[in-house]
């Protein structure tokens, strides 16, 4: 177990390289200057070249890499030029956020998709499974900023009961979490449908019925366990997805997410709070991809190595 | 009207299983009626597609969805599992009726350690606590022949050989000790030795607690080993039954002898085995008449015609074919 | 007694072993012994019979013959020419004269290519064997040869039955005009009934185009049945070796009795045969096989010895076994046969 | 046994847990703010994410438009000319020397004394930063602080702009000017501080009760920040907010038309305005130039995209700021365009590109869509290039485009800040280069008469306008909208609302 | 558990075929209907998005305009036609879908299946690229590269095929690294086949089907977030006809002029929805598995 973990914890670090490497080079690559944007359209070549100066730009690429790289280990990614505050400062509030806008979409996605698969797998192609499926496959379907503008404009301006955007009040969250947990909700739905339906013409189902368990036991203890291997897998996937994907609904609702200050940040060439944020959601990834592996095996004994 | 012996535990009686909806619905079983007495074994014997593992499935109500009994009457223990609910059959499953079946990689869940698995059935069938259950699943796991039985609860399935697996499966069919054993091919997928070791455990099992049997299988081998009588069943319907000695040395229908004679033996046998021609039928398209007609040596226009019914022959024998008493005449297979 | 012939197919000291691989580096963790010094020869238009029970090596052997598996050590020569060492240009030339049917008729079928395009195949890879323009008849002889009808030539596998599928699996085989098949469990996944028709149909294309087989099978009878020579293997080994005759009648090796005792026979009553032996036991782990004889772990007649010296392959009888105690075994066995 | 067994109860704890987390996010919370009546609640339209105005955003509108209400200038504009504020007077023993004298009895919001020492610590931060703003300072000598109450800043040329450039500069403590912490809460004389910042999303400001002036009416300011036009709309109308501007010039009329709801437009130092590359062909040629802008109807544009809420403008920089003229307005004569064209030699048209900044002002894309519409007509095609601002930023600095279209701010009020600034042929802004505009903008800039100054940007703009350096087609309005019960809000042109005069009911 | 029907009768006819399924007809033609529209859509309302009329915008739908013509969608914000444009929408969305995927398509599907059949440090390299393209914000991508080359088709269709490449070759790997071992591959070797051979003839065709369902799921998502990024401002250029355009263009007006954002999303999930469930159906028959059983 440790060996193996220790196995996915390099290829997880190779991974972070790898995209730090790459936002490093990339952002440097895109025109546009981070002592010019500051600066404005009335800046001189002078005040450029010395508020480059003051960034520590000025220096060989190589050099800044290695910087970058040596600061990179002891979590420190140096000082915003937009924000005049230290990177990690600026990624924490954003990503406690965008943190909290994932969790509760996927609360909201599980909550409800959970049950909605399980009653359509119990009666495949009944009606109920016909109107959740194609419900599902429209959730599925819908752009979320298109979604978020329709919410908007049905709670907040034709009846008035959800704000509009931002996050100062605890309802602030109801819109864009439901934006978010949208897609994932109907991947939810048609994954359990399918994965419990799989499951349900196993041998093993078919052993716990013989052994007189009643349908309730059989299917949310011995199908339901193996069912969510998959579906693990896959809200894993989409919830790494989600930290970075909330940028349209974080743009539609005016969250204070990652996604936000990572356009942002982008938009101000600011190259530590870029990095910063690309190294955080890339963390926040593969941690996501670990914790899945984890789980699976703990769901299903015959992945545990060394067992 | 058929008289039952006072002591018949299980009398289906002209089952019928329908599969999938509307159009391309078939009958995967049909006018299948068999006893069987309390500590008796009886097999059904047949091919793939025979429907003898459906008869199975509509006995435990374990049916998939798209499958429905459309006529006929299961009377176990006089009660008729037909028109009792689904929910009194699944009561009856495990406490009276045990089922092994064919795959004890597929059968045992994967993510539970076999303890649980067993524990389970004294927990919620009988209300043992955790301990107690626990204690009583070592025992039974423990008469199934697994060494070292109270730590190996805790292990779970893909740890244990194939034929330790069915060692488990039958632990669970047998826990309760139920009056009825549906044995669905239990050694199919098993190596040669381990079949043995598994027979040799159903017997053992069914001598000490007298239960029935009711083995399904495809292996005329397993049958001769085991069973007291023999109903073989073909394209649904069983046409032929009766004690295996006299149906294995002097069938009475053209199938079972076509099967008898397919076999190669442990002797020398040499030249061609005189197969049966043809394909066993497609469950949509059955043929008219005697569903075995167009691949039977005997048959005559009639068979095409007109289904034969299942008759008696003899006191302990029934036939369905309308020249069984020229088949049984026939010299003995070799 | 005139000094035979050359034998189609020879096999000398056969090991191939997996490499069980795992963590970060992808290194050998263990070594599993698949086929451990297997050998035996197979005359041109004969069958060589293959029987034990699963993880006995004897479909790895197969798969050596046919170039699925790379052996580590050994000799496979067919026809003289020593295959193993063959270059991959060679050996895929060689391909044509060495086919293989496969156990599961479902999974040995492209799904997505119909009968002709299976059975055509070969011709593809050796595209002198026949002329583009008779493919088609080709195909079509080969299939009424398998007894298949031609007009279905363009359906896919999955309309066809299990027993039907398997011919085309034959059909495929004959394309190239092999001299030698090896049929791996052809007939295990088949219905009784259509089990004998495919013995039957392989029993007369050996007679008709002089086949040579290897036929491994896990059922006695059928062995029995289709093979000229026989070798039982477990562990990775063969325990005995011999004509069919003398073995069947009388095993030398204990576990090759116990098979033959265990083996369901359709009329029990009507064949004698020693009483039922239950081996004890598990089939011990291929990763460590149990020193001196691999049997003894399971074996009613272990003595000492067989947990140390490991017994050679040696003549009893009229056969080769593997038992230091061979001649007490024949002589215990009573002769399995009609009473 | 029991060691690695998670129950499904388990897992309903653990999504429990999780939802608990989602909802009751701490940081992003902020608990409302109490006694609401004495609070103003603000929804501005650009994020606040700094509330340091020396640095790098010194010229950000959001920062200064908090930092107005804590730091204070020593000179400021009010009504078009400049009042002493924290200086009391000042005088120029010489062109070179600017002496102010600071007014006494002025307290930071912590209790220490305002100094001259202050101040100059403020100017010198800003010019150390390099940001944005340090730019009107390049010609400062010396600042030096001889006592408590005088600052003398000396100059190495004649500075006109001085009083102009100091209403920009607040006055910070010395001793916290170079504590980036303090920044996160700064206070100054001014008759706000700051009690909560949170960047990017909000910013609380409570009154300064130890103001030496007359003391707000306003006990709290809370800027949020909400970006959606349709969200600040729906936020005041359900009573969310107080108080919004920077609404897009056609969804004015719509907030005019609520109940509850006021709406103040007023005229701004903004301006849109469309440059051409001068320095690249075809727009090397001012009849082409003077020929795009007749092809126009900008009334009609004003009328449609802008009804009420831009005027047509009439000189190069906005009439509310200093040394703005009244110029020779260019009708719309497609005819007239196409003979331009026609003598330039393009009889047939030309294809161009236009680019502007995504994030540059209120309905740019529609207007830069319309002027393409209008200029297809006379053969012009116009390729459209919506930019980010940093690559725009870098393509105009590089003069590597062919025309652009953008707003412009004089922040400082006075002509100096726009036309010196961008339309000097060293500045090479849009490659145009006229020896004689450069002689009257520099001898504007060394002027300190301010009369003289305001005639010589008029020359200097007549020949802006009439060389169709860029075409200058609408002066900005901003729109302030607010609650009935908010009263005593006075616009500022500078579209930066201050609050020290609102009251609310 | 063998389930009862015993093996397909040899004359059975093949699933299904020739029997009409209205669920695979109907969302087929509603497609097909967006690719007419595609096609001849601005041949017959001759959208011009250079020609705005500022005194005609903000019209709801079905209003006469001053030149006769029904605005059936309303006109936008500068007075075109929505109606035109969302036609004309359908143009770039189709072209975009049909494009990324075709490139990422075969780049992924290249990729995966070299990967998988491969194996080794080939197999090793391309899953960690493609772990580090998974992990990296997608969105940070499509800015970078926007910001880069300036929005254009082109560029979206980069980024959205960067993006997407991954599906494609992991779905790939998996059908090769399962059908690699399976017997008819080994059949084909035993017959002296070539790598290049058993690609073509055994994986390749085994890899069509999966990857075609995971495209048609894939366009519906590559359409979406062509819209998203021209949503974003990230997209297409200025004036193009997207329905992302179509929308952002809208969220300023959604109190005065629903319609800019409504009607270009319903057409746009509309379309969707329709290829989501032609997946979902092709995804049935193709699968030789799924017909069999």
């Amino acid at each position: 177990m440790t060996r193996y973990l220790g196995y996915r914890i390099l290829s997880s670090l190779v991974v972070i390289l790898g995209a730090a490497t790459i936002i490093f080079v990339a952002i440097r690559a895109v025109p546009g200057d981070p002592a010019l944007v500051v600066l404005g359209p009335s800046a001189t070549p002078e005040q450029v070249a010395a508020l480059r100066t003051e960034y520590g730009l000025d220096g060989s690429l190589l050099g800044q890499y290695m910087h970058f790289l040596a600061r990179m280990a002891t979590f420190d990614f140096g000082s915003s030029f937009r924000l005049g505050m230290p990177a990690t400062q600026a990624i924490s509030q954003a990503f406690t956020a965008t943190l909290s806008l994932a969790l509760a979409a996927l609360c909201i996605a599980l909550m409800i998709g959970f049950p909605l698969g399980i009653l359509c797998a119990l009666r495949p192609n009944g009606w109920s499974d016909r109107i959740i499926s194609s419900l599902s496959m429209t959730g599925q379907a819908l752009p979320s900023f298109w979604v978020g503008i329709m919410l908007v404009m049905i709670f907040s301006r034709m009846l008035r009961i959800l704000p509009s955007g931002g996050a100062e009040t605890p309802e602030a969250i109801l819109m864009p979490a439901v934006t978010l947990a949208l897609p994932l909700l109907s991947i939810i739905v048609r994954l359990v449908r399918s994965g419990l339906l799989e499951v349900l013409g196993e041998g093993y189902v078919q052993t716990a019925r013989a052994k007189g368990l009643r349908e309730p036991r059989v299917v949310g203890r011995h199908a339901l366990r193996n069912m969510l291997i998959p579906v693990v897998t896959v809200v894993g996937l989409e919830l790494g997805g989600l930290l970075g994907g909330a940028v349209i609904v974080e743009t539609v609702f005016a969250w204070p997410g990652l996604g936000r200050l990572l356009i942002d940040s982008i938009a101000a060439r600011d190259y530590s709070v870029v990095q910063a944020c690309v190294v955080v959601l890339v963390l926040g990834f593969v941690s996501i991809n670990l914790i899945v592996d984890l789980l699976y095996g703990y769901l299903d004994p015959r992945v545990r190595v060394g067992s | 009207m058929i008289t039952r012996p006072a002591d018949t535990l299980l009398s289906v009686d002209s089952l019928a299983v329908r599969f999938g909806g509307n159009e391309d619905a078939f009958l995967a079983v049909e006018d299948v009626s068999f006893d069987l007495r309390a500590g008796e074994t009886l097999s059904l014997l047949g091919e793939s597609g025979s429907g003898k593992s459906v008869t199975a499935q509509a006995i435990m109500a374990l049916l998939p969805r798209n499958a429905a009994i459309t006529s006929g009457r299961i009377v176990f223990a006089g009660e008729d599992l037909v028109s009792l609910p689904r929910s009194r059959t699944r009561d009856l499953c495990g406490t009276r009726m045990g089922m092994v079946f064919q795959d004890p990689l597929t059968a045992l869940n994967p993510v539970f350690t076999v303890g649980d698995q067993i524990a389970e059935l004294f927990r919620v069938r009988q209300g043992l606590d955790r301990r107690a259950a626990w204690l009583a699943a070592a025992e039974v796991v423990d008469a199934v022949g697994i060494p070292d039985a109270r730590r190996r609860l805790d292990a779970y399935p893909h740890q244990f050989s194939g034929g330790m697996r069915q060692r488990l499966v039958i632990a669970m069919a047998i826990a309760l000790k139920p009056r009825l054993l549906i044995a669905d091919e239990p050694t199919t997928a098993l190596d040669v030795t381990v079949q043995a070791q598994i027979m040799e455990l159903i017997r053992d099992l069914q001598r000490e607690t007298g239960m029935s049997l009711l083995l399904i299988t495809h292996d005329l081998g397993v049958v001769a080993d085991v069973t007291d009588r023999v109903a073989v069943m073909y394209a649904g319907r069983i046409v032929e039954t009766g004690p295996v000695r006299d149906v294995y040395d002097n069938p009475a229908h053209p199938y079972t002898r076509g099967l008898m004679s397919s076999i190669p033996s442990l002797e020398e046998s040499p030249g061609l085995l005189a197969a049966i021609p043809g394909m066993p039928p497609n469950p949509k398209e059955r043929p008219s008449g005697c569903p075995f007609h167009p691949r039977c040596a005997f048959a005559r226009p009639v068979c095409s015609v007109e289904r034969p019914a299942l008759r008696a022959m003899g006191d302990r024998r029934k036939a369905a074919c309308h020249f069984a008493e020229e088949v049984v005449r026939l010299d003995p297979v070799s | 007694m005139t000094r035979s012939p050359e034998p189609l197919l020879s096999i000398e000291d056969l090991r191939v072993s997996f490499a069980i691989r795992s963590g970060f580096l992808r290194r050998t963790k263990a070594e599993v012994r698949g086929v451990d010094g297997v050998s035996f020869s197979v005359m041109q238009g004969k069958t060589l019979g293959i029987v034990g029970e699963s993880g006995c090596g004897k479909s790895t052997t197969a798969r050596a013959i046919i170039g699925l598996e790379t052996p580590n050590s050994g000799a496979i020569s067919f026809a003289g020419e020593r295959i193993e060492l063959a270059t991959p240009k060679r050996r895929r030339q060689l391909a044509r004269h060495i086919q293989m049917i496969y156990q599961d008729p479902f999974a040995s079928l492209n799904p997505r290519k119909t009968v002709e395009q299976i059975i055509g195949e070969g011709w593809l890879v050796h595209p002198d064997l026949v002329p583009e323009s008779e493919r088609k008849a080709e195909t079509a002889l080969l299939m009424r040869r398998v007894g298949l009808d031609p007009a279905l030539s363009n359906r896919f596998p999955h309309q066809f039955s299990g027993g039907q599928r398997q011919r085309i699996g034959i059909a495929r085989a004959l394309a190239l005009r092999p001299r030698l098949l090896v049929c791996d469990e052809p007939v295990s996944a088949l219905d009784v009934s259509v089990q004998a028709q495919t013995l039957n149909l392989l029993a007369e294309l050996q007679h008709e185009l002089g086949l040579t087989y290897v036929f491994i099978a896990h059922d006695l009878s059928v062995v029995r049945h289709v093979s000229d020579t026989i070798a039982v293997m477990y562990l990775g080994r063969i325990v005995e070796t011999g004509p069919i005759g003398p073995i069947y009648a009388r095993p030398a090796h204990p576990y090759t009795l116990a098979l033959m005792s265990a083996a369901p026979v359709s009329r029990p009553w009507a064949v004698s045969r020693p009483s039922r032996i239950v081996l004890k036991g598990e089939l011990p782990s291929p990763l460590a096989p149990p020193p001196g004889c691999r049997f003894h772990t399971r074996c009613w007649m272990a003595r000492a010895r067989c947990r140390i010296e490991e017994p050679k392959l040696r003549e009893v009888a009229g056969r080769k076994t593997a038992c230091h105690f061979a001649e007490e075994v024949v002589a215990e066995a009573a002769p399995i046969g009609t009473p | 046994m029991t060691t690695m067994r998670l129950r499904p109860q388990g897992i309903g704890l653990i999504l429990g847990l999780a939802i608990t987390v989602g909802t009751s996010f701490g940081p992003v919370l902020q608990a409302r703010a109490q006694g609401a009546a004495e609070t103003l609640r603000v929804a501005n339209p650009v994020a606040i994410v700094s509330l340091d105005p020396f640095g790098a955003k010194a010229a950000d509108q959001p920062t200064l438009t908090v930092a107005q209400e804590v730091l204070e200038p020593l000179v400021m504009r009010q009504d078009g000319s400049i009042v002493p504020w924290l200086a009391e007077s000042w005088e120029n023993p010489d062109k070179l020397t600017w002496t102010f004298h600071l007014k006494s009895g002025v307290r930071f919001a912590d209790g220490s004394p305002l100094t001259s020492a202050d101040a100059k610590a403020s100017l010198d931060r800003l010019i150390a930063e390099k940001g944005p703003l340090a730019g009107l300072w390049a010609a400062v000598d010396t600042i030096e602080a001889p006592d408590e109450k005088t600052l003398k800043i000396r100059t190495t040329q004649p500075v006109g702009t001085m009083l102009s450039n100091l209403t920009m500069l607040g006055i910070a403590p010395a001793a916290k000017i170079r504590d980036t912490a303090f920044f996160n809460a700064p206070y100054g004389t001014g008759p706000f501080k700051v009690a909560a910042f949170t960047a990017g999303q909000q910013v609380r400001l409570v009154r300064n009760d130890s103001y030496w002036g007359e003391k707000p009416k306003l006990a709290q300011i809370e800027y949020r920040y909400i970006p959606e036009v349709s969200g600040r709309i729906t936020a005041l109308e359900n009573n969310e907010i107080d108080f919004t501007w920077g609404l897009p010039p056609d969804q004015v009329d719509q907030v005019r038309g609520s109940q509850g709801l006021k709406v103040e437009s007023f005229p701004t130092y903004s301006n849109y305005y469309f440059w051409f590359n001068s320095s690249r062909k075809p727009f090397t040629d001012a009849r082409v130039r003077q020929a795009m802008w007749h092809a126009v109807d900008f009334a009609q544009i004003q009328k449609d995209l802008f009804p009420g809420t831009a005027t047509v403008a009439k000189g190069p920089i906005p009439q509310a700021v200093f040394g703005s003229s009244v110029q020779k307005p260019y009708a719309y004569d497609v005819a007239k365009a196409k003979q331009l064209l026609a003598d330039a030699g393009y009889a047939n048209g030309f294809e161009t590109t236009m680019m502007w900044s995504s994030q540059c002002c209120t309905a740019v894309r529609e207007f830069a869509e319309t002027l393409v519409s209008y200029w297809a007509k006379i053969g012009v095609k116009v390729v459209p290039q919506e930019l980010e601002r940093a690559t725009w930023l870098d393509r105009l600095l590089k003069l590597d485009w062919d025309s652009t279209l953008t707003d412009g701010n004089t922040l400082t009020g006075d002509a100096d800040f726009t036309l010196a600034r961008l339309y000097l042929s060293t500045a090479k802004r849009m490659g145009y280069a006229n020896p004689k505009l450069d002689e009257l903008l520099l001898a504007a800039r060394a002027e300190l008469d301010q009369g003289k100054r305001a005639e010589l940007y008029a020359e200097a703009g007549r020949i802006i306008w009439d060389e169709a350096v860029g075409i200058f087609p609408l002066d900005m309005m901003v729109h302030a909208a607010y609650r009935t019960n908010v009263t005593g809000f006075k616009p500022t042109p500078n579209a930066m609302p201050r609050f020290d005069s609102v009251s609310k009911k | 558990m063998s389930v009862a029907p015993a093996a397909p009768s040899p004359h059975a006819k093949s699933p299904r075929r020739g029997k009409l399924d209205l669920r695979l007809l109907v969302p087929a033609l509603f497609c097909t209907l967006y690719v007419l529209a595609a096609v001849f859509g601005p041949f017959l309302t001759h959208y011009d998005p250079v020609a705005t009329n500022t005194s005609q915008r903000l019209r709801p739908p079905l209003t006469e305009l001053r030149d006769g013509s029904l605005a059936l969608f309303g006109t936008d914000q500068v007075g075109r036609d929505l109606f035109g444009q969302v036609i004309a929408g359908a143009q770039i969305s189709l072209t975009v879908g049909i494009l990324t995927l075709l490139l990422a398509g075969t780049v992924g599907t290249a990729l995966g299946v070299l990967a998988g059949y491969r194996g080794g440090w080939l197999d090793t390299v391309v899953m960690r690229l493609a772990d580090i393209q998974l992990a990296f914000p997608s969105i940070l991508l499509a800015v970078l590269i926007a910001a880069v080359l300036g929005p254009s088709l082109v560029n979206v269709i980069l980024v959205l095929a960067l993006t997407r490449w991954v599906v494609f070759a992991r779905v790939a790997r998996a059908q090769t690294l399962a059908v690699r071992v399976r017997d008819f591959v080994n059949a084909s070797r035993t017959l002296g086949a070539s790598h290049l051979h058993i690609v073509r003839h055994c994986i390749l065709p085994a890899v069509v089907a999966p990857i075609l369902v995971v495209a048609t799921v894939q366009f519906g998502l590559v359409i979406v977030a062509e819209a998203s990024l021209s949503f974003l401002g990230l997209g297409m250029p200025p004036g193009t006809p997207s329905w992302g355009i179509s929308i952002a263009n809208g969220r300023n007006y959604l109190v005065t002029a629903w319609w800019i954002s409504t009607m270009p999303g319903l057409v746009l999930s509309a379309l969707v929805i329709a290829v989501g469930i032609l997946g979902d159906r092709l995804r049935d028959r193709f699968d030789p598995n799924l017909t069999t059983r």
